[in-house]
């Protein structure tokens, strides 16, 4: 017999972007809201993820400039990575956000259990003996690494969450995967110091992203001597005395200190009662409608843990979505399409809105400017190379910004603006940006396919 | 083809009584010197389009005076 | 007698970067051009002003990344900087912007004249002993360094056209003016191991900003070992045998290898001829009406020379305006405040809008939400500190944003977009910003104005 939980407007199964985003939303809203988490509050994004690749990606930055830094009339010398200090300063990161994280949801009154969660009835999550009934339930169970059916031993074979543990640099590593997260650790291992090889059985590196990007990235890699196999799909992987033995198809082996496997991440469902009560499923996945709502009760599904785009922000935003929706409020629907997408990778490659093709095959009829980063004044001055892309409606709105070069990231927000309001090329060259940024770059993009080409050679 | 379904991506609902109308069309009304509240929105969901702005500008047009500053 | 030069649409007096972008928009426009340069095509942004000081801030930027590398996990020891090689990085930026330009202006067909021109009547520039006739002209002779009086000799005292020849690191620098340019230098003279003094009348770094903004740069300066005197006015300096001693008012004295005098700029307009046409000035500047326009004939005037915000991209806006007006197209007017500025010091400070204290006496009722970078992961991971702030009418758009840390000047585009199409905060909330940026700081001050704060602790 379980004991009770009590009673919550919301009861929500996993303290992940989305699943902490619904409880503080919630709450804000005057919702009792119970989160239930067995691990740490912040999810992977703050303790696997986002946080601390992010973090290592930086340390690579400031490696690479300490190396580099003769080129800016720097003398100086670059003597190694130093893990022990590369994990301390990437857990003080963590850790602070953990802490002002922690206090925040404290402080919003929301019930935080710990423990392991399970689905016992379309209204009710048990931990352990204790039974939790929502109103309302939000699945948030988010996802984990997947493997290609390669055993993971965490010496040899590694997926990301040991990558984030490595006691020192590996002299050369195989990468299976080229998207977002595996050239996010290229580059890191490289900047490190590593021989890096990604494999990817697709055409490209980061093959969600316009081909244009990824072309850009591809010899921006070969330029930094990160190798790369692509369309050659994996075939197998044995570890030897010394490492691992990796064998494509076609009969090609790379033998390497380590296999990172990069291969994607599918949704944490097995054996949580999702099922059990009707939530319908498909590869692990849950299936919702538009309003996220799985059909079943009040039950509700997010994050890694659907079928949108894996990122934190969209975690977020369903999670703002979900409470909205539950409290009676009528939030528009989210537009995936005009969620940014950013891989910091160094070059960076960011995007938002569609790629030419995409649009393309949507019935489009586009114009495209490509603009090169080599006539961008700021980004000569970080020495950096690439091209920003804008693709646009013939006579209309701005259908999708794509950018490869040092920081552009940041960038993605105006493009955010942009597609999300519909804003035509000629309302953008309006606004001339300010010098010398990168932005100028999209500013330029703009005012050329406005009409009226400034620091543009055509 | 129809951009998104979704009426108004980025607009929120239930603002005040100011006029709806994306961000960049506002920037066009003001440069045309048009009023948003006195212009007939026949957008999805009340919104105030380009074409609306640009319709309510078009008599006054030879004689628009540039826009003032906020 | 003078000979003929021809007749153009419009002939410009100064190639920089109001002069050229008014060359290259009119020649787009079909219009012939004459572009007058005594010096270099670019001005002083491309070869004294923003390129160059950009290219050592970034040196700077090295050398401190370099010298905290260990907070990374990288181990370096710095060594020292490197002048001749600070030089060979900025003029190969240089060089290569400027090659662009001469290339870019060559191709748009326009007639470059080298050497000095003087207004010779209401449609005539002369150069030497030739007559250019415009049916347009455009002033655009921009500006140069104030000195207060101060005997600039190259050696003790100088300005920025000097700072930016320095053979070698001064051991240390009272810097005169705590503006834009003033604290840029700073910057730079502290990353590259200078004691630095700034000394302004004012009672704040950076005056023009919101004090929010000052207080939190001098806050920064102040861990950075960088020393200021403020709301004390020099009063003067006599050269040492080891260099300056400055006195302010009051008495105090501060002795330095280096007194380096950055209190503005001043129109370039003397004896040009300007007057004797009937145009119209006031303390240097040229007089204009909101179309540029100086009243007399078809001379227009802009950038530096006129009384606008003293930036290129201004410059650029200006030159591209008066082209399409002359062309008989109707721009719409620049809105002045809706113009980004950008002090890129470390960290930098960055805005558009206006400040809450210009908002509240131009009469709005407002509401205002700092965010501080504390709270942003990206933030944290460059371990940056600062904070955006948004001031907003009460119920209505967007008025004003303001940002000090580091980077934080390429996110001003997207204030630019939100103050120029006058967003409403709650239209900004929607939009999710990508994770982990800088950009999120932004976006969580519109979610609290919007009354819907998610990282937020109030
Ligand atoms: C290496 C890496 C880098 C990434 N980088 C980025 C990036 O830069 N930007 C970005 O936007 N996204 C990034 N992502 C993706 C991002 O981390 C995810 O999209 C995001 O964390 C998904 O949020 P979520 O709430 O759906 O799931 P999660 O963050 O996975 O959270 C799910 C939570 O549920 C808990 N849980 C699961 N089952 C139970 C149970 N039965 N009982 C109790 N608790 C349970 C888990 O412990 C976990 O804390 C990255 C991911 C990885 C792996
Ligand atoms: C140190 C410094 C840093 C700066 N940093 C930035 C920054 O980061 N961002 C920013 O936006 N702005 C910055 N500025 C300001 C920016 O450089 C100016 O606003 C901009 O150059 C003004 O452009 P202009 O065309 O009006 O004048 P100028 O660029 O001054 O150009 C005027 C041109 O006219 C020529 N000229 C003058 N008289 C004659 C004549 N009689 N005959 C022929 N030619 C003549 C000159 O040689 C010159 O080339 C900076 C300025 C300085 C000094």
């Amino acid at each position: 017999m379980s004991e009770s939980g009590g009673t919550f407007d919301l009861v929500i199964l996993g303290a992940g972007s989305g699943g902490y985003a619904a409880a503080l939303r919630a709450a804000e809203l005057d919702m009792s809201v119970a989160l239930i988490e067995k691990d740490k509050l912040g999810g992977t994004c703050l303790h696997y993820g986002c946080i601390p690749t992010k973090a290592l990606l930086h340390s690579g930055e400031v490696a690479d400039s300490t190396r580099d830094s003769e080129n800016f009339g720097v003398k100086a010398s670059f003597d190694g990575i130093d893990m022990a200090g590369v994990h301390k300063y990437k857990n003080k990161v963590i850790n602070g956000l953990h802490k002002g994280l922690t206090g925040l949801i404290k402080s919003r009154n929301i019930t935080v259990v710990e423990g392991e969660g399970k689905v016992t009835g379309t209204d009710e999550i048990t931990v352990g003996n204790t039974a939790y009934k929502g109103r309302n339930i939000l699945l948030a169970s988010g996802s984990k690494p997947k493997t290609l059916g390669v055993d993971i031993d965490g010496e040899k074979t590694i997926t990301s969450e040991e990558a984030l543990k490595l006691e020192h640099v590996p002299s050369s590593v195989v990468i299976l995967g080229g998207g977002i997260i595996g050239v996010e650790f290229a580059s890191v291992y490289r900047s490190f110091g590593a021989e890096v090889t990604i494999v990817e059985a697709l055409d490209h590196l980061v093959p969600s992203e316009d081909e244009d990007s990824s072309k850009l990235l591809e010899r921006a890699f070969r330029k930094r001597g990160i190798k790369y196999e692509l369309g050659t799909p994996f075939e197998s992987v044995k570890t030897t005395e010394s490492g691992v033995s990796v064998t494509l198809q076609g009969g090609k082996t790379i033998d390497a200190e380590l296999l990172h496997v990069a291969v994607g991440r599918g949704p944490v469902s097995d054996g949580l009662g999702y099922e059990d009560v009707g939530v319908r499923m498909e590869r692990g996945f849950v299936k919702v409608d538009e309003n996220l709502h799985t059909g079943v009760g009040n039950i509700y599904a997010l994050g890694d843990l659907i079928e949108t785009w894996q990122l934190a922000h969209v975690g977020f935003a369903e999670g703002i979505f979900v409470a909205e929706r539950i409290a009676g409020l009528n939030p528009p629907a989210i537009d995936y399409d005009g969620v940014p997408r950013i891989t910091y990778c160094d070059p960076e490659v960011a995007s938002v809105g569609l790629t030419a093709k995409v649009a393309r095959e949507r019935g489009y009829d586009i114009v495209e400017k490509n603009y090169n980063l080599g006539g961008n004044g700021k980004s000569q001055i970080l020495q950096t190379q690439g091209a920003v892309k804008v693709v646009a409606e013939k006579d209309g709105p701005v259908l999708g910004v794509h950018m490869v070069g040092a920081r552009v990231g940041e960038l993605t927000t105006e493009g955010q603006l942009i597609y999300n309001w519909e804003a035509l090329p000629a309302e953008v060259a309006q606004l001339i940006h300010p010098h010398p940024t990168q932005s100028e770059a999209l500013g330029e993009a703009h005012l050329a396919l406005a009409g009226k080409p400034l620091h543009d050679h055509d | 083809p129809p951009r998104k379904e979704s009426s108004g991506a980025g607009a929120p609902n239930g603002s005040s009584g100011r006029a709806l109308a994306k961000p960049p069309v506002r920037k066009l009304a003001k440069d045309l010197g048009v009023d948003l509240s006195s212009v007939t929105p026949t957008g999805s969901g009340g919104i105030v389009t380009r074409e609306d702005v640009q319709r309510a500008s078009a008599p006054a047009a030879e004689t628009a005076p540039p826009a003032e500053t906020a």
